[in-house]
C-alpha cells in the first residue's frame, strides 16, 4: 500500500463559544491515499466542514483545533507556523466550498482571483500566470477561456462558477483537494459534470480528494472509501461496496433505509426517528443511543472505535448483522 | 445609462419646480426685502416705489412666471441686495464651500477607512471598542457644539490655529483653493475637521460593519483556502467589497456635507455657499435663495451620477440603468 | 378507456409572463435612440395540467424551469397571463366571491423554505390557528385545542405551541407548515420543494408524514422537486418541464420504464443511486439556456445528443405516444409509432 | 435552546449582554425621569420670566441669587437657573425628538406600506416624492421651512417630520417588499387571509426592527437637528429655550470666560444623544436577523 | 502675526454687499464706501455736521441752498473734482431702480441743481428745507468720468469706484475681505499727515464670536462692534485698548394708543380687556417706572449703553439734557397701575426682533421680566428682522421693540411720534400712532426754519412736549464700541461707522 497524502489522527476541533464548547469534531481519524477519493458523509451539523476546515487550518474563532495530529505527506500541519500553514492552504492542499454562488468574490474579475492564487505560491509574472489560469480552465471544460477570464463571477451561472472554483483548486497541482458539498445547489445535469471532472482527475493526477456530503448516493458512484460522521465522531468507515452493501452501525443502516430508491416506490420510507442531538454540551455515551433502535445500557458509554472487519472501522456496542441489508 | 440620466433630470426638474415654487410662496408670505432694508426715513411712498421697481408688488403667480421664463432662457435673476447675478455670487461662493466639504471628506475616508478596519478586523480588542464607543461620541456631538469647542481650545485657548476666515487662496486650475498655502491650510484645519466629524463616524461604522460582514463571507475564506497572504485578502478581497457602501454613502452624503457646511461655515466664518443662503434668508433675498437651491439640486444630482457609476465600476453586478427597487 | 371524472383541479393552456416594463424615462431613453428594451421572461409557457382527486402528480425538471410558478398558478397565488383554472370542472373565475375563496382554501400550498414561510412574529398556535378563526371554522376559544390537535395529525407535541417559529428545528417546521396548511381542511396540496431542505433521514420522515396524510384526509398532491428519486417515491404520474414547458408526461412507472425525451434521459441518467457504484459520470454538456432568451424552437435543441435541423425551428408539441404517455419531441414524428 | 421565549424576551436578553448599552439605556432613563419630572426638581420655573431676575444673570456655578436659591449649575444671562434649564431644555428637546419621530415614523409607515403593498403608480408616485424629499440635504429643508414658518415648537416639530418621513417610507418600503415576497405571506395569501389582517399582522410587524432601529437613531439626530436649527436662531422660541437655544444663548460668553452657560447644556445634550445612540447601536445588533439565528 | 508697521486690518461687524456707494442705503455698505468716497458734508465724532468736500454752505433763500466746495481736490485716477461731479452724483441714485433700499429719499426734495462756477454749486427745493445738508451727508461724490454708465460690478472690480476719499480700493473680495491702498493726495490729511497705514484690509466677519477671536488671535488689529458679552473680558485684558462712545441708536418700546382692542392684549385669564389700558397715560407711565434701567444696562448690555431719557442719544441735535431717564419705582408703578383701574394688571405679548439690535431678544425678556413684577404678565415672540418689521407695519403687535438711530431729534420725532400722514411723510414709524398736535406744529415750524439754533430750540421743545405723556417707554441709548491692539488708537463714534484713517499709532 502506498504512503496516505493525508493521515488525520485523533482530531478535536471544538468551538469555545458564549454558551459553552461545541464539540465540532471529536477524536477524528482517517486517511486518504493518492488518486483515491474519501466520501465523508453525514447529516447536517455532524462535524464534516469542520474537518475540511480544521485540515486547511481556517477554523473560525471561537473554534481552535484541541488535539490531534494532521500529516500531509509527513509534514504535521498543526505544527506548522501561520505563514507555513499559508503556504500549503492552495498549494499542497485546495479546498472547493459548497455555495458555488458565494465562493468567488464578486467584485473581482476571474483572472485577479486565479492569478493571485498562483502568484500567492510561485513567483511566475503575471503573462505566465495567466496562461496556466487559462489552462486550467479549459480543463474543467470552460469554453472560450480567455475570454472568461476578463468576465465577473456574476456573469457566470452556478455550475460554472462551480468550475472556476475546480479550476482554481487545481491551479498549483495540489496533493489533495477537500470539496465540501460542492454540488449540493445544482441540478443534476450539472452536478454530473462536475463529478465527472473530479472522477477524471483523480485518476489522471493522482490527487487525494475529500469529498464531503450528506447525499449517500453521490458517494456511492464517486469514492473508492466513506466515513460516516455523526455528531462530531466518525462512527464508521470502510470502502463504499462495503459500508453501503453491509452497513455495520445503525445509523449507516438508517440512512441508506431512508433514502427513497427505486425499489421501494410508493412504500413508507424506513426512518430514523428524532433529530441530530446538539453538539453543545452532549450527552454522555454514544451520541445515537437515543435515535437507536438497538440501543441499551451499555451505550451510555462512549464506545471505542473497533475494526470487526479488516479494513472497517466501527463506533457501536450494537453492530447491525451483517445480513440486513444484503 | 441614457435612461439613467434621463430619470435623473426629470426628478431633478421636479425638485426644482417643487422647490421654487414653495421659496416663491414662502418668501411672498414673509414679505420683501425693501421693508427690511429701506432707510427706516423714507417715505411710504418710497417703498412702494422701490417695491415695484422690484416688481415684488405683482401677484405671486405672475411673479413666478416671470421667473419661470428668465430661467429658461438662463438668466435667475440679480441679486436684491448684492446687485450681481445671484448665480455668479453662488457660484463664487461654491469654490470655498466645496474645498472645505472635500476636505472634510478627505479626512473622514482617510482616517475612517482604517480605523473601521481595524475595530472590524479585531471587534473585541480594547482597540476596536475604544474606536467604536469614539465613533459613537462623534457621530452624536452636534456639529456647531463641537466647532465652538474647537476654536475655544485651539485658537483661543493654545492660539494655535486661526479662529475663523479663510486666508490667504492660491490659484489652483483656475479656482482659488487655499489648501496649498501653509497659512491657507491652517484656516482649513479646523473647520475641515469639525465638518468631517460626523462623516468620520460614519465611515468608521460603516466600514467596520462591513469588515465583519465581509469576513463572515465564504470568499474571504476561499481567499484564504487559496493561501493568500493576510495583508493580500484584507487589503483586496475585504477592502474592494468595503468600498461598495462606503462609496455610495459618501457620495450620497456628499450633499448633507455641502448642507451642513452651512453650521461650520456660520461657526469659523468661512466664506462660501451657506454663509450666503443664510443672510439671504434673512434679507429675503430670493433670487440667491432660489439659485442656492438650483445649484445644491445641480450639484447633488451630478454627485448621484458619480456615485452611480463608481459604483457600477466597483461593483460589477450593477448596470447602470436599471431602476432600483 | 372509461371516462375518467372530471378532474379534480385542472389548468388549461396557462402560460405566465413576467414583464419588466419600461419607465417613462427608460421609454424616453428609446426615443433618443438608447437601447432599452422591455424584459420578458416566459416562466410558465402553454402548460396543461389535470390532477384527478386522489392523485399524486410530480413535477421534475431543473433550475428556474417554472416548477414553481406552475405550482402558484395552481395554488391561485398567481393569476396566469393565458389560459384558465377549473376546479372540478367549473372555471374558478367564474364563480361567485365566497366560492372562490372556499376553493382557495381547497387547495393549499406547503414552501419549500420551511423557515420563510413561518412568520416569525407569530406563535405556532397562531401560525395554524389563525385562519380556521378568521374562516369562521372554529371560535376564537376552541383555537389552542384545534392547534393541537393538527399538531398531533403531524406528529408534533402540544407543548410547542407556544413557540416561535425559530425556536423548532428543520424537520419540526416542516410539519407545521403542514399543519397550518391542513388546517383549513384542503383537498389538494402543492408540495414546492417541501423536502428538499432537509436532511435525508428527516426527509424521509416528512415524506412519510406527506403519504400518511394523503390516507387519512383523502389528499390529493401536485409534488414539485428536482430530485427525481423523490418524485419517483411518492408520485403517481410525473410531469417533466425544461424551461417553462411540459415536455414529456406519463404514469411514474411507464416514464421510468420506458424514457421518452432525450431530456428525460439524460435527467434519470445523471441521477446518482446508491446502487451505482463507481459509476463513469459522462454529462450533458452545456448549461441550461436563460429563459429571458430561450431557444427557437425545441427549447431542449442546443443540449440535445439527437438534435435534428428540424429541432431548431419547429416547437414539437405534446403528443400521446403511449397510452396516456406524452411527450414533445419530434424525433417520435421520425419514427412510426 | 431557551423555552418559550418571546421575542421581545429574547431581544431583551440580548441587549442585557452589552454593558456599554446598558448603561446607555440607565443614562437614557435618568435624562427621560429628569425630564418627565423636570417641573417638580428644578429649583426654578426657568420658563416663567417673572421668576427670574436680571439682576441674578451670569452666576457662577455654586452662587447664590438674590431670592436666596442656588444655582448649583450658574445661570444665564436671564437670571435663569442652568440647572432647571437643563431640565426643561431636555423636556423641549426630547418632546421635538420623539414627537418629530414618532409622526414621521406614523407617515413613513403608511407610505412606505401602502406603496409597497398596491405597487404600480401608488408605488411610483410615493417614491417619487420620497426621491425629491431625499435629494435634498435634511438641515436645508428644515432650515427654509423654519425661516418661512418662523419659530415655534410646533412648526419645529412639523419642519422635523416633513424632514424625516421619507427615509422611513424608503425603509419601509423595501423592508415590506422584501417581506412581501417571502412565502409567508403568500402562505397568508393562500389560506385567503383578507389583505388587510396580511398588511397588518404579518407585514406590518416584520417591518417594524429596521424601523425601530432607525427610529431610535432618528430621535437622537432629530434633537441635535433641532439643536442645530435652535443654534441657527430658527427653532424654538427664546422663552422656552431647548437644550440647543440654551447653548446658543451662552455661546457668546464661552469666549469671556463664562463657560458654564453654554458648556453645561452642551453635556446634557451630548448625554442625552449619546445615551441614545448607544441604545440604537446595540438595538440594531440585537434585531439584525443575520444575527438573529 | 503682528501687521507690518504700515498695514493695519479691522474686522468688520457686517457684510458688505456692493461698493456701489449709490445702490444699498445700510450701513455696512456706507462704512465701506466712507473709506473710499466723501460726501459734500461729514459728521464728527458726535454726530455733528462739519464741512467735507464741501467747504460751506448758506441758505440763499428760503428754498435755495448754496455750497462751495473744496478746490483742489483729486480723485484717485488724478482728475480734478468739480461741481460736474456733484451734479451727476446727485442725480445717479435715481438711475439705479433695482435697489431695495434706494438712495433716492436724499436727493427727491432737490428740484434744481444750478452750476454757480465749478466750485459754486446752488440746489433748489419746493419747499423750505432745512435737512439739506444733512441728507447730502449720505451722498456719496463720485468721478462724473470713471462712474458714467458704470454698473455695480465695475465699482466692485474697482474700476468705477473712484473717490476722492482717503483709501483707494484695491480689491474687493465679496463676503471676506476689502484691501485698500492708501490716497497720498488727499485732501482731508490732518495737520498735514496721512493716514499712518499703507495698506487697509476690512476682513468681513459678521458672526460676533469669530470677530472677538481674530482680535484675540491676532488676527486682525482692531474689530468694531464688541459683543457686550465679551466687553468685561476685554477692558481686563491689557493687551488690547476699548474705545467706547454713545450711540446715535436708541431703544425704546411702541405701544398701540389707538385701537380700542388692540391684538395680544388681555386680562391675566385670557378675556378681553374692556378698553385699551395703553390709551391711559398713567398705565404707560406705571410701565416705564417698572423698568429698571440700570439693571438693563448693567446686566443685558453690560454697560454698553446708557439710560434713555430722550429719544435721540446726548451729542445728538435736539437732545433735552433736562428730559431724565424715568426713575425706577415699582412701587408707583403698581400703584398708578391700581388708579387707572389695573390692581390687578393684563397680560400682553412684547414683540422683537431677534436679529436686529444688540442683544435684542434678552432685552424683550428683560423688560418681560421687569413688567411681571408689577403684574403686567408679559409673553415674550421674537421674530426674525426679515418677517418683524413687515408685522409690525401691518399693525400686528400692540407692543414691539423698536431701535432708532437719528441724525437730530426733530428727524426722530417727525418719524416716530408725529401724527401718522403718509402725503407728508409723517409718523412712518408711528407703531403706536401717538398724536400730538401741539408737537407735529412745533415740528414742522421747525422743518421751515433754516437758522440751526432756532431749529434746535424747536426740536427740543416739541421734544419735551411729545415725551410728557409717555408716548413710548425709552429703554437705553446704545454704545459703539471699538477694540484694537494696545498701540493703536481709535476716535469712537456716535454714528458708528469705522474710519480706517481715524486709527492712529500711539
Ligand atoms: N463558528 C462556529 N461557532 C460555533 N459553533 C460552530 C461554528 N461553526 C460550526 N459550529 C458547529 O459545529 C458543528 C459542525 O458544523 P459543520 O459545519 O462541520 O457541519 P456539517 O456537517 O458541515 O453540516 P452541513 O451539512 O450543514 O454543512 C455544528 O453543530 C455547528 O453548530
Ligand atoms: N416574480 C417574478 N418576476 C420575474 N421573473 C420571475 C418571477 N418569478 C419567477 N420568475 C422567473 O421565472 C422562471 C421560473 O421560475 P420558477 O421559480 O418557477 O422556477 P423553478 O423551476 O421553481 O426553479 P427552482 O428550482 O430554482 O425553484 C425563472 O427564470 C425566474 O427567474
Ligand atoms: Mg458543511
Ligand atoms: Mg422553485
Amino acid at each position: 500500500m502506498t504512503e496516505p497524502t493525508l493521515r488525520v489522527e485523533n482530531l478535536h476541533t471544538h468551538f469555545f463559544t458564549r454558551q459553552g464548547v461545541v464539540k465540532a469534531v471529536e477524536d477524528v481519524s482517517f486517511s486518504v491515499a493518492p488518486g483515491k477519493i474519501l466520501g465523508l458523509v453525514g447529516e447536517s451539523g455532524s462535524g464534516k466542514s469542520v474537518t475540511g476546515y480544521s485540515i486547511m487550518g481556517l477554523v473560525d474563532p471561537p473554534g481552535r483545533r484541541v488535539a490531534g495530529r494532521i500529516l500531509l505527506g509527513g509534514d504535521d500541519l498543526c505544527a506548522m507556523t501561520s505563514e507555513q500553514m499559508r503556504s500549503v492552504r492552495g498549494r499542497r492542499i485546495a479546498m472547493i466550498f459548497q455555495d458555488p454562488m458565494m465562493t468567488l468574490n464578486p467584485v473581482l474579475r476571474i483572472d485577479t482571483q486565479m492569478i493571485e492564487a498562483i502568484r500567492a505560491h510561485t513567483s511566475v509574472s503575471r503573462v505566465v500566470a495567466r496562461e496556466r489560469a487559462r489552462d486550467a480552465l479549459a480543463q474543467v471544460g470552460i469554453s472560450a477561456p480567455e475570454e472568461r477570464l476578463l468576465a465577473y463571477p456574476h456573469q457566470f451561472s452556478g455550475g460554472m462558477r462551480q468550475r472556476v472554483a475546480i479550476a482554481i483548486a487545481l491551479l498549483n497541482k495540489p496533493e489533495l483537494i477537500i470539496a465540501d458539498e460542492p454540488t449540493t445547489a445544482l441540478d443534476v445535469t450539472i452536478q454530473a459534470q462536475i463529478l465527472f471532472e473530479m472522477q477524471t482527475l483523480a485518476r489522471d493526477s493522482g490527487t487525494a480528494l475529500i469529498w464531503i456530503t450528506h447525499d449517500l448516493s453521490v458517494i456511492a458512484g464517486l469514492a473508492d472509501e466513506i466515513c460516516v460522521m455523526y455528531a462530531g465522531r466518525i462512527v464508521e468507515q470502510g470502502t463504499v461496496d462495503a459500508v453501503l452493501d453491509a452497513p455495520l452501525h445503525p445509523y449507516t443502516h438508517g440512512l441508506i433505509d431512508s433514502v427513497p430508491s427505486r425499489g421501494r416506490r410508493g412504500e413508507p420510507l424506513r426512518q430514523i426517528p428524532g433529530m441530530a442531538p446538539s453538539l453543545l454540551d452532549p450527552a454522555q455515551g454514544c451520541a445515537f443511543r437515543e435515535r437507536c433502535s438497538r440501543a441499551d445500557s451499555a451505550c451510555i458509554d462512549q464506545p471505542a472505535l473497533s475494526i470487526p472487519i479488516a479494513g472497517r472501522q466501527l463506533r457501536c456496542f450494537h453492530p447491525m448483522p451483517s445480513a440486513a441489508i444484503a | 445609462m441614457p435612461a439613467f440620466v434621463i430619470r435623473r433630470l426629470l426628478q431633478s426638474v421636479l425638485v426644482l419646480g417643487v422647490m421654487s415654487l414653495l421659496v416663491f410662496a414662502g418668501v411672498y408670505a414673509i414679505g420683501n426685502p425693501v421693508d427690511i432694508l429701506i432707510d427706516p426715513q423714507a417715505g411710504q411712498a418710497d417703498i412702494a416705489r422701490a417695491i415695484s421697481a422690484l416688481g415684488l408688488d405683482r401677484p405671486l403667480v405672475e411673479q413666478y412666471l416671470i421667473f419661470l421664463r428668465q430661467a429658461l432662457a438662463g438668466d435667475l435673476g440679480n441679486s436684491f441686495v448684492y446687485n450681481v447675478p445671484a448665480i455668479q455670487l453662488i457660484l463664487e461662493r461654491m469654490p470655498a464651500t466645496l474645498e472645505l466639504a472635500l476636505a472634510a471628506t478627505t479626512l473622514a475616508v482617510l482616517l475612517g477607512i482604517p480605523l473601521g478596519l481595524w475595530a472590524g478586523l479585531a471587534p473585541d480588542s480594547w482597540q476596536g471598542k475604544l474606536i467604536m464607543s469614539g465613533s459613537i461620541l462623534g457621530f452624536s456631538l452636534p456639529t456647531f457644539w463641537v466647532g465652538l469647542l474647537l476654536i475655544m481650545l485651539f485658537a483661543v485657548e493654545l492660539g494655535w490655529l486661526p479662529a475663523s476666515g479663510r486666508g490667504p487662496t492660491t490659484e489652483f486650475l483656475g479656482v482659488q483653493v487655499s489648501f496649498l498655502s501653509w497659512d491657507g491650510m491652517r484656516h482649513l484645519i479646523l473647520p475641515a475637521i469639525n465638518l468631517a466629524l460626523f462623516k468620520l463616524s460614519l465611515i468608521i461604522r460603516l466600514t467596520r460593519a462591513g469588515t465583519r460582514e465581509a469576513l463572515l463571507q465564504d470568499y474571504v475564506k476561499f481567499a484564504r483556502a487559496k493561501g493568500l497572504s493576510n495583508a493580500r485578502v484584507v487589503g483586496v478581497h475585504v477592502l474592494k467589497n468595503i468600498m461598495i457602501p462606503v462609496v455610495t454613502v459618501i457620495g450620497l452624503e456628499f450633499g448633507s456635507v455641502i448642507a451642513f457646511a452651512i453650521v461650520t461655515e456660520s461657526i469659523f466664518g468661512w466664506p462660501g455657499m451657506g454663509k450666503l443662503i443664510i443672510d439671504s434668508i434673512n434679507v429675503l433675498d430670493r433670487p440667491v435663495i432660489v439659485a442656492y437651491l438650483l445649484v445644491i439640486v445641480f450639484l447633488v444630482i451630478l454627485i448621484n451620477l458619480a456615485v452611480d457609476i463608481v459604483y457600477s465600476l466597483l461593483d460589477p453586478r450593477v448596470r447602470i440603468g436599471e431602476a432600483q427597487a | 378507456m372509461s371516462t375518467l371524472p372530471a378532474p379534480l383541479l385542472e389548468l388549461r393552456g396557462v402560460s405566465k409572463r413576467f414583464v419588466r416594463a419600461l419607465d417613462t424615462a427608460a421609454k424616453l431613453a428609446k426615443l433618443l435612440g438608447a437601447s432599452a428594451k422591455e424584459e420578458t421572461v416566459r416562466a410558465v409557457d402553454a402548460v396543461d395540467l389535470a390532477v384527478q382527486a386522489g392523485e399524486v402528480v410530480g413535477l421534475v425538471g431543473e433550475s428556474g424551469c417554472g416548477k414553481s410558478t406552475l405550482g402558484r398558478l395552481a395554488a391561485g397565488l398567481l393569476a396566469p397571463s393565458v389560459g384558465t383554472r377549473l376546479w372540478r370542472g367549473e372555471e374558478i373565475v367564474l364563480l361567485p366571491a365566497t366560492a372562490q375563496r372556499d376553493v382557495r382554501l381547497k387547495i393549499q400550498m406547503i414552501f419549500q423554505d420551511s423557515y420563510a414561510s413561518l412568520n416569525p412574529r407569530m406563535r405556532v398556535t397562531d401560525i395554524v390557528g389563525e385562519a380556521p378563526v378568521v374562516h369562521g371554522m372554529i371560535k376564537q376559544r376552541e383555537q389552542h385545542e384545534y392547534a393541537t390537535q393538527m399538531l398531533a395529525h403531524v406528529g408534533l407535541d402540544a407543548s410547542l405551541l407556544e413557540r416561535f417559529p425559530h425556536q423548532f428545528s428543520g424537520g419540526q417546521r416542516a410539519r407545521v407548515g403542514i399543519a397550518r396548511a391542513l388546517a383549513v381542511k384542503p383537498e389538494f396540496l402543492v408540495c414546492d420543494e417541501a423536502v428538499a431542505a432537509l436532511d435525508v433521514s428527516i426527509q424521509a420522515q416528512v415524506l412519510n408524514l406527506f403519504m400518511q396524510l394523503r390516507e387519512k384526509f383523502d389528499l390529493t398532491y401536485l409534488f414539485i422537486s428536482h430530485d427525481m428519486g423523490v418524485v419517483q417515491h411518492v408520485s403517481d404520474r410525473v410531469f417533466v418541464m425544461y424551461l417553462g414547458r411540459v415536455i414529456e408526461n406519463a404514469p411514474t412507472a411507464e416514464i421510468f420504464a420506458r424514457t421518452n425525451h432525450p431530456y428525460t434521459k439524460a435527467l434519470l441518467a445523471e441521477v446518482p443511486r446508491l446502487d451505482a457504484r463507481k459509476k463513469s459520470f459522462v454529462a450533458i454538456q452545456g448549461e441550461i439556456p436563460s429563459p429571458l432568451d430561450p431557444p427557437h424552437g425545441c427549447h431542449f435543441h442546443p443540449r440535445c445528443p439527437q438534435v435534428m435541423p428540424r429541432c431548431r425551428i419547429d416547437q414539437p408539441v405534446l403528443r400521446e405516444i403511449a397510452p396516456l404517455h406524452f411527450s414533445a419531441c419530434h424525433l417520435n414524428d421520425a419514427a412510426p409509432s | 435552546m431557551r423555552r418559550e421565549q418571546t421575542p421581545l424576551q429574547r431581544i431583551a436578553a440580548d441587549f442585557g449582554e452589552s454593558r456599554l448599552a446598558l448603561s446607555g439605556l440607565a443614562l437614557l432613563a435618568l435624562i427621560v425621569l429628569a425630564a418627565l419630572f423636570a417641573p417638580l426638581i428644578s429649583p426654578q420655573n426657568p420658563y416663567d420670566l417673572a421668576q427670574l431676575d436680571v439682576l441674578d444673570s451670569r452666576l457662577p456655578p455654586g452662587s447664590r441669587s438674590g431670592a436666596g436659591l442656588t444655582f448649583w449649575l450658574g445661570s444665564d444671562g436671564q437670571g435663569r437657573d442652568i440647572l432647571s434649564g437643563i431640565f426643561y431644555g431636555l423636556r423641549i428637546s426630547l418632546m421635538v425628538g420623539v414627537a418629530s419621530t414618532a409622526c414621521a415614523v406614523i407617515v413613513g409607515l403608511s407610505m412606505g406600506l401602502c406603496a409597497a403593498y398596491f405597487g404600480g403608480r401608488t408605488d411610483s408616485l410615493i417614491m417619487r416624492i420620497v426621491d425629491i424629499q431625499l435629494s435634498f440635504p435634511s438641515i436645508l429643508i428644515a432650515l427654509i421651512l423654519l425661516a418661512l414658518l418662523g419659530q415655534g415648537v410646533g412648526k419645529t416639530i412639523f419642519a422635523l417630520i416633513m424632514v424625516q418621513w421619507a427615509y422611513y417610507a424608503r425603509t419601509v418600503r423595501g423592508t415590506a417588499l422584501i417581506e412581501r415576497g417571502k412565502e409567508y405571506i403568500e402562505a397568508a395569501t393562500c389560506l385567503a387571509l383578507p389583505p388587510a389582517r396580511i398588511v397588518f399582522r404579518h407585514l406590518l410587524p416584520n417591518c417594524l426592527p429596521p424601523l425601530i432601529v432607525i427610529a431610535t437613531v432618528q430621535v437622537a439626530a432629530a434633537i441635535a437637528l433641532e439643536a442645530t436649527l435652535s443654534y441657527l436662531g430658527i427653532g424654538v422660541p427664546i422663552t422656552e429655550p431647548s437644550l440647543g437655544l440654551l447653548i446658543k444663548n451662552g455661546f457668546d460668553y464661552m469666549l469671556s470666560g463664562k463657560y458654564w452657560i453654554s458648556f453645561f447644556p452642551g453635556i446634557a445634550l451630548v448625554l442625552t444623544i449619546v445615551s441614545i445612540n448607544l441604545v440604537a447601536d446595540r438595538l440594531r445588533d440585537v434585531l439584525n436577523p443575520r444575527l438573529q439565528q | 502675526v503682528a501687521a507690518t508697521a504700515a498695514e493695519l486690518r479691522i474686522g468688520l461687524g457686517a457684510d458688505v454687499t456692493s461698493l456701489d456707494p449709490h445702490f444699498l442705503n445700510v450701513a455696512p455698505n456706507n462704512n465701506a464706501a466712507w473709506q473710499v468716497y466723501d460726501a459734500l458734508t461729514h459728521v464728527d465724532a458726535n454726530a455733528r455736521l462739519i464741512p467735507g468736500l464741501a467747504v460751506s454752505w448758506r441758505a440763499v433763500d428760503s428754498t435755495t441752498w448754496e455750497f462751495k466746495l473744496r478746490k483742489d481736490v483729486k480723485f484717485h485716477d488724478g482728475s480734478a473734482f468739480s461741481a460736474e461731479d456733484v451734479i451727476f452724483s446727485l442725480e445717479r441714485p435715481a438711475t439705479l431702480s433695482a435697489s431695495p433700499g434706494p438712495f433716492t429719499g436724499f436727493v427727491k426734495p432737490i428740484v434744481a441743481k444750478k452750476i454757480i462756477d465749478p466750485w459754486t454749486l446752488q440746489l433748489k427745493t419746493a419747499a423750505p428745507y432745512a435737512m439739506l445738508p444733512y441728507d447730502l451727508n449720505s451722498i456719496f461724490i463720485v468721478s462724473k468720468k470713471a462712474a458714467s454708465g458704470a454698473s455695480t460690478e465695475d465699482f466692485n472690480s474697482g474700476k468705477a469706484a473712484i473717490g476722492t476719499g482717503p483709501y483707494k480700493l484695491s480689491r474687493f473680495a465679496r463676503g471676506d475681505r476689502i484691501e485698500l491702498a492708501r490716497n497720498d493726495s488727499y485732501w482731508g490729511a490732518q495737520n498735514g499727515k496721512l493716514a499712518p497705514w499703507d495698506k487697509v484690509t476690512l476682513r468681513i466677519l459678521p458672526a460676533d464670536t469669530a470677530r472677538i477671536a481674530a482680535l484675540l488671535a491676532g488676527d486682525v488689529d482692531a474689530i468694531e462692534n464688541i459683543p457686550t458679552a465679551d466687553l468685561t473680558r476685554l477692558k481686563a485684558n491689557a493687551k488690547f485698548r476699548l474705545e467706547q462712545k454713545v450711540s446715535w441708536r436708541t431703544l425704546f418700546l411702541h405701544l398701540d394708543q389707538y385701537r380700542d382692542h388692540p391684538p395680544h392684549l388681555s386680562d391675566k385669564s385670557g378675556k378681553p380687556l374692556a378698553k385699551n389700558p395703553f390709551k391711559d397715560v398713567r398705565v404707560r407711565m406705571a410701565m416705564s417706572k417698572a423698568i429698571n434701567r440700570r439693571a438693563i444696562v448693567e446686566r443685558v448690555m453690560e454697560g454698553n449703553a446708557i439710560e434713555a431719557g430722550n429719544l435721540v442719544s446726548p451729542p445728538v441735535f435736539g437732545h433735552v439734557a433736562a428730559l431724565k431717564p424715568e426713575t425706577y419705582d415699582p412701587k408707583a408703578a403698581k400703584d398708578l397701575l391700581a388708579e387707572a383701574g389695573y390692581p390687578d394688571g393684563f397680560a400682553l405679548t412684547l414683540y422683537a426682533p431677534n436679529n436686529r439690535y444688540v442683544n435684542d431678544e434678552q432685552l424683550a425678556q428683560t423688560v418681560a421680566q421687569m413688567l411681571a413684577r408689577v403684574g403686567i404678565l408679559t409673553r415674550v415672540e421674537t421674530l426674525p428682522a426679515s418677517v418683524y418689521f413687515g408685522k409690525a407695519r401691518a399693525g400686528e403687535f400692540s407692543f414691539a421693540l423698536l431701535g432708532w438711530g437719528s441724525f437730530s431729534g426733530d428727524l426722530a420725532l417727525r418719524a416716530l411720534l408725529a401724527t401718522p400722514n403718509a402725503a407728508k411723510g409723517y409718523g412712518a414709524w408711528n407703531w403706536g400712532h401717538y398724536s400730538n398736535p401741539k408737537a407735529d406744529g412745533l415740528l414742522e415750524q421747525g422743518f421751515a426754519t433754516l437758522d440751526e439754533k432756532k431749529r434746535e430750540a424747536l426740536a427740543r421743545e416739541a421734544a419735551t412736549l411729545a415725551l410728557k405723556d409717555v408716548p413710548v417707554i425709552l429703554l437705553h441709548h446704545q454704545l459703539a464700541s471699538w477694540a484694537m491692539r494696545k498701540e493703536i488708537a481709535y476716535e469712537a463714534r456716535t454714528d458708528e461707522y469705522t474710519f480706517a484713517r481715524d486709527f492712529r499709532r500711539r
